[in-house]
């Protein structure tokens, strides 16, 4: 259901291989994953054992199929809700985990909040808070592909509150006029924490706005994980013919709390949810897979056992590690510490030595 | 007088205002239905309507540049951000535009908006969700910046606030939103601005600090007083106006001074203060000025506890100031 | 020649009145007034007797069309190229001069460059130099007038450059959605400073923005005075009818240099400039107004030689005008001097009297 | 060498920036084409393309974006803001991406881009073409600030930036921009950053200036010389990182201090100065420390020069710190 909103200069489904019953499975297990481990992250949330937690459930068909369409040398430059990217792109759990202990093993160092990972060797830019500034970021990266002149794209990720961004507006439309090979990646789950999408912008689609920066938006329904994946293919595929950039707007919908400090209770009806559940992208691709006789109910509550019992020892594992040192707080300001940072460094250690600050 | 904490005490603030008049309103993400992240504009929208409580669209450089319309057509915007950390969409608006709209019409235009939005640490909120950068608003000139340390002082600075004829960037200390409950008067309770608030009286040293940072002043102070050192501990409330009076007056009488806040040492808010005592009080200075601050690097998440200022930390440094004198 | 580039949700030249002959006129006095005051601005700024200057010649057509179909109680958002609106809305060459010179008539107080000015009394709020910013505060202005339920509007002045501000994205949001009665009136004279309109933003046009905010945008010959005026007044009616906000773009063209400080024959070919000039938006209105009978030469001669002796008292008049006081700086950063500023301005005081600051 | 204008200098760093990496590119408003409005980029485009010299559309928000994206991919951007105070629409990316890749991303991103901007007053441009707003950046961890007063460390201090491994925002005095000439050497020169350079050394008072105040101190220094005054003159060079070392080397030689910049006094770089001086300089102060800056108001157009210091204001303030002491 890729649906063009304004005629892109190609077909959109042109280039696209048909899906073997063999990535759809992989689809499938990533997805299953990345519910579980939601899940899981929620109550290790409320026991006190993470700080914090952002759920993906509901947008996992828009976030595999994405993943899947790109390729591995395509930068991704993420918002905080993309756990289902990073599964894709190979980063073990237990890695996130360690992120959102902030424990010794933290590639972060335990700087950021949970969910707000990167991963260099995976061409995964590290997220921030803000809301929008990956988009022109990403515009950028596009920018030094283009100079290298290297067939890839940079892909970037953002929600429905984000189109309001200033970074979007500039993001877009500097990637209009130089043309750079960027997929503009909106995951549309219809919330911005209590704001409606309708009350976020007055445009009918967000793919539409597109049309203001002179290039092709695209509704696709992101609980089909098939039709995301060809929708993401082919703005891919434009984009290394050097044809532009393209926004996706991937429909779904966001079944948990905004971030486990939010109760969506106060602003939404039940109802809304309870209607999305039933495309839920899951199921719908388990479905998919049984009619098509590649996999049984059996299989399926073996994957679940396998998924939970992966998570049980990450977890075990990223609780033994100690917290990360102190005197990491003084590396990373600048590649050298100033000669002010040492200073502070040094007084810093004095006084964890004196018992003044106690780690 | 009722008893509650900081957050209610906002909640309140905003409440009496709009009650009172009827161009006050409020803007902000999700302020109105949610009422707001930290329930600080909870019941508003129910009491008010949702023309005066009004959510708007993810964008503070909209929030901020439609504030400032507003106040200029006449009415009193309450701007809600959601957290400081996500001030700086809106950051041309409020240094180009808003501090400077009357100074640039030679009068004309008077541009009265009040920015509320929390700050700090001791939420473990990391990198974004953390950090105090008062210093930048307070060296624009054309902006008032307030900082409560307690419910009452919420209320009546944020009531002040909204009856001011300037700009006022209101900034809420988020660690001690509900860590303190205490007395607020009912009705339309008022701090001035540019009064400083002495919280402990002493003789030996003066520890200067604001928001969040004033109760853990104040427990420094206790424990030194156990120790046999007296020291001053003064709540500033209002950076700009700066009460230097009540500043000058303290150190000239204690002769040892200690700087404290989260934010990051290097051009933080601490130095001005050093800066007026280096200038004003040099001749009763009996010791060198020691700041106790954010260290010069990011906010982090896992070692938020290191990097924020505790009360032995501010103790340490009044001791050395003390012996050192 | 106003053409709807979205449908807009009433047509958009339905109310408006034919324009009587005495209107015509009136405009074509102001446009002519405007260009000899431009005229006459460059050369002294180029005898050094006033310090900038930035042109507004080609635009007047754009500019007095738009200001003729606003109401007087209707807010003013300028940029700082909208001398014709102000001449429209009543405000004196000599006024605009002693802004322009910082004297001690100048009700700015000297504080701002040339051209950035503003009068409370005329709904003309001061303009400012960083791009955009006035956009979101016409939105602002408009949810006021909204709240206080009256009939009236705002509008908002830019230039093609601005519509990649963030100012721009933002107020057309909050504009959509709120449905605030504004007019964003972009002149679109094909150049911000050195930067074309093609390379500004892909958009074909850039009234098609609109779009990505749900409401119309039309495109008008900012040349032809009329068109202009129907343009505006359809939008405005529109506007105080409770039907919301319409992005106007007023094709013109900028004759002269960006700013007294810029060299336009380093990026643009004088054949374009020529080709813009057969389409004078005076020459155009004088043409019209000649083959009805209204005017003849004779009395367009005189009309200039009265606008040049007016033009000549007001300078001879400004430039008699002592300069601001000094301590004036201290007046309006606050409505009342902090404690530190009344000790600044005393310390300031004694440095000139000591003859430390000499003014 | 070669004599050049400041202006030109710039010119010549980045042609040798250029010239020397491929990876070194220019992206702005008015760059190419034009030349920039400062012709700071002059003839750049014509000899590297527009590839290389990427004239943008009017957004600084997405000047800065891009070049951070541009510079995590590997590339070395070096972004122009047309003016310092236009630099606030990209307030977001430099304060909250910028400065803090390297640190959120636990050292696996730096983020080296050069943010070039023209700063400061004296070319009558008003409120909005004549701040210096150096302190911002100064205040935010993670950013280096460095500020040239003369076309070889204009240079020397630009060719530093763009081979520094962190971001730098680099402020270009415009109002010495064409106001003098000097040598500057050819080819690949450096000055490094952290290092003040004492421009004319003395031994009763020391004057902390940069940029466009260097030479009004210096100024300063020769008439109090004609008065028996020795004073030394330190131009700091770069703000981050600062050079303590030298300037708390003074100050111990002549135990007085003034401190000149033309941005407001409150919360100013000068204020931190004087905060190092009163934490570490205590017990060989003689005097108190002396401030000369712009005042506390927004900048203003016609009253420009009664604004900025002057060398009277500068040779004033060091003449009453010497007598006072
Ligand atoms: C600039 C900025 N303003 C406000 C916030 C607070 N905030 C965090 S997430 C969020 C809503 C984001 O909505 P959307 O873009 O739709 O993404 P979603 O969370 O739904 O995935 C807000 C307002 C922020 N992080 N950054
Ligand atoms: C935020 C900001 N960036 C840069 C500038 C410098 N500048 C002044 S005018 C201008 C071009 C404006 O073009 P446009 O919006 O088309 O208006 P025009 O001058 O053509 O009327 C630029 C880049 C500025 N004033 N503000
Ligand atoms: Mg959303
Ligand atoms: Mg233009």
């Amino acid at each position: 259901m890729a649906n063009a909103v304004s005629p892109p200069s190609a077909p959109l489904d042109s280039g696209a291989t048909p899906l073997s019953a063999e990535q759809r499975l992989s689809f499938y297990r990533t997805m299953v994953l990345s519910r579980a481990i939601d899940e899981r992250c929620l109550s290790l949330q409320r026991q006190g054992r993470i700080g914090f937690y952002v759920p993906a459930s509901g947008q996992e068909g828009a976030q595999i199929g994405c993943a899947a369409a790109l390729e591995p040398d395509d930068w991704i430059f993420p918002a905080y809700r993309e756990i289902g990217l990073a599964l894709w792109r190979g980063i073990p759990f237990r890695t996130l985990l360690d992120q959102f202990i902030g424990n010794a093993e933290d590639i972060m160092k335990g700087r950021q909040m949970p969910n707000h990972y990167g991963f260099r060797d995976k061409n995964f830019v590290v997220a921030s808070s803000p809301i929008g500034t990956q988009i022109t970021q990403a515009v950028g990266a596009a920018m030094a592909i283009q100079r290298r002149k290297a067939a890839t794209v940079t892909a970037t990720f953002f929600g429905d509150g984000a189109t309001s961004s200033n970074d979007f507006h500039a993001g877009m439309n500097f990637a209009g006029v130089f043309r750079t090979p960027t997929i503009f990646f909106c995951q549309n789950n219809q919330w911005a924490i209590s704001l409606p999408r309708e009350r976020q912008t007055r445009s009918s689609t967000l793919a539409q706005k597109a049309e203001a920066y002179g290039f092709p938006g695209v509704v696709v329904d992101g609980t089909d994980v098939d039709a995301v994946y060809r929708a993401v293919r082919s703005a891919r595929e434009r984009a290394v013919r050097g044809e532009g950039p393209t926004l996706i707007e991937a429909q779904v919908y966001r079944y948990g709390p905004h971030s486990t400090s939010d109760d969506p209770r106060r602003y939404r009806a039940d109802e809304e949810l309870q209607a999305w559940k039933r495309r839920d992208p899951i199921l719908r691709l388990k479905e998919l897979l049984l009619s098509s006789g590649q996999w049984t109910e059996a299989k399926d509550a073996a994957l679940l056992d396998e998924v939970r019992a992966q998570i049980a020892q990450a977890i075990e594992a990223a609780e033994a590690v100690p917290p990360v040192a102190p005197a990491t707080l003084f590396e990373d300001t600048f590649a050298r510490r100033t000669p002010q940072l040492e200073e502070e460094k040094a007084a810093f250690e004095r006084l964890v030595q004196e018992g003044v600050i106690r780690p | 007088m009722t008893e509650m904490t900081l957050v209610q005490a906002v909640n309140r603030g905003l409440h009496e205002a709009m009650k009172g008049d009827p161009d006050v309103l409020v803007l902000g993400e999700d302020v109105g239905v949610d009422g707001g992240v930290f329930r600080a504009t909870e019941g508003l929208i129910k009491e008010f309507g949702p023309d005066r409580v009004i959510d708007t669209p993810l964008s503070e450089c909209g929030i901020v540049g439609t504030a400032i319309g507003m106040a200029l057509y006449g009415l009193k915007p309450v701007a809600e951000i959601q957290f400081l950390d996500f001030i700086y969409p809106a950051f041309d608006q409020i240094v180009s535009e808003l501090a400077k709209f009357r100074f640039r019409s030679g009068g004309q235009y008077p541009c009265h908006v009040v920015v509320r939005a929390p700050y700090g640490g001791g939420i473990k909120g990391g990198l974004y969700h953390s950090q105090s950068t008062e210093a930048y608003f307070c060296h624009t000139a054309g902006l008032k910046v307030a900082i409560p340390s307690t419910p009452a002082d919420a209320k009546g600075l944020l009531l002040s606030a909204i009856h001011d004829e300037d700009p006022v960037i209101f900034l809420e200390p988020k660690r001690i939103y509900r860590a303190v409950s205490g007395e607020v008067p009912d009705g339309d309770h008022r701090v001035p601005f540019g009064s400083a608030r002495t919280v402990v009286p002493g003789d030996d040293v003066s520890i200067f600090a604001y928001g969040a940072m004033v109760p853990v002043a104040t427990e420094a102070a206790e424990a030194l007083r156990g120790e046999g050192i007296s020291a001053e501990v003064v709540d500033l409330r209002t950076l700009v106006p700066l009460d230097e009076a009540t500043v000058l007056a303290s150190v000239e009488k204690t002769g040892r001074a200690v700087v404290v806040h989260e934010a990051a040492r290097f051009c933080g808010f601490g130095a001005e203060l050093s800066a007026i005592l280096a200038e004003k009080a040099f001749y009763s200075l009996k010791a060198p000025i020691a700041r106790v601050t954010g260290f010069d690097t990011p906010f982090p998440y896992a070692l938020e506890n290191v990097y924020l200022p505790n009360a032995a930390r501010v103790a340490h440094a009044a001791r050395a100031t003390v012996r050192s004198g």
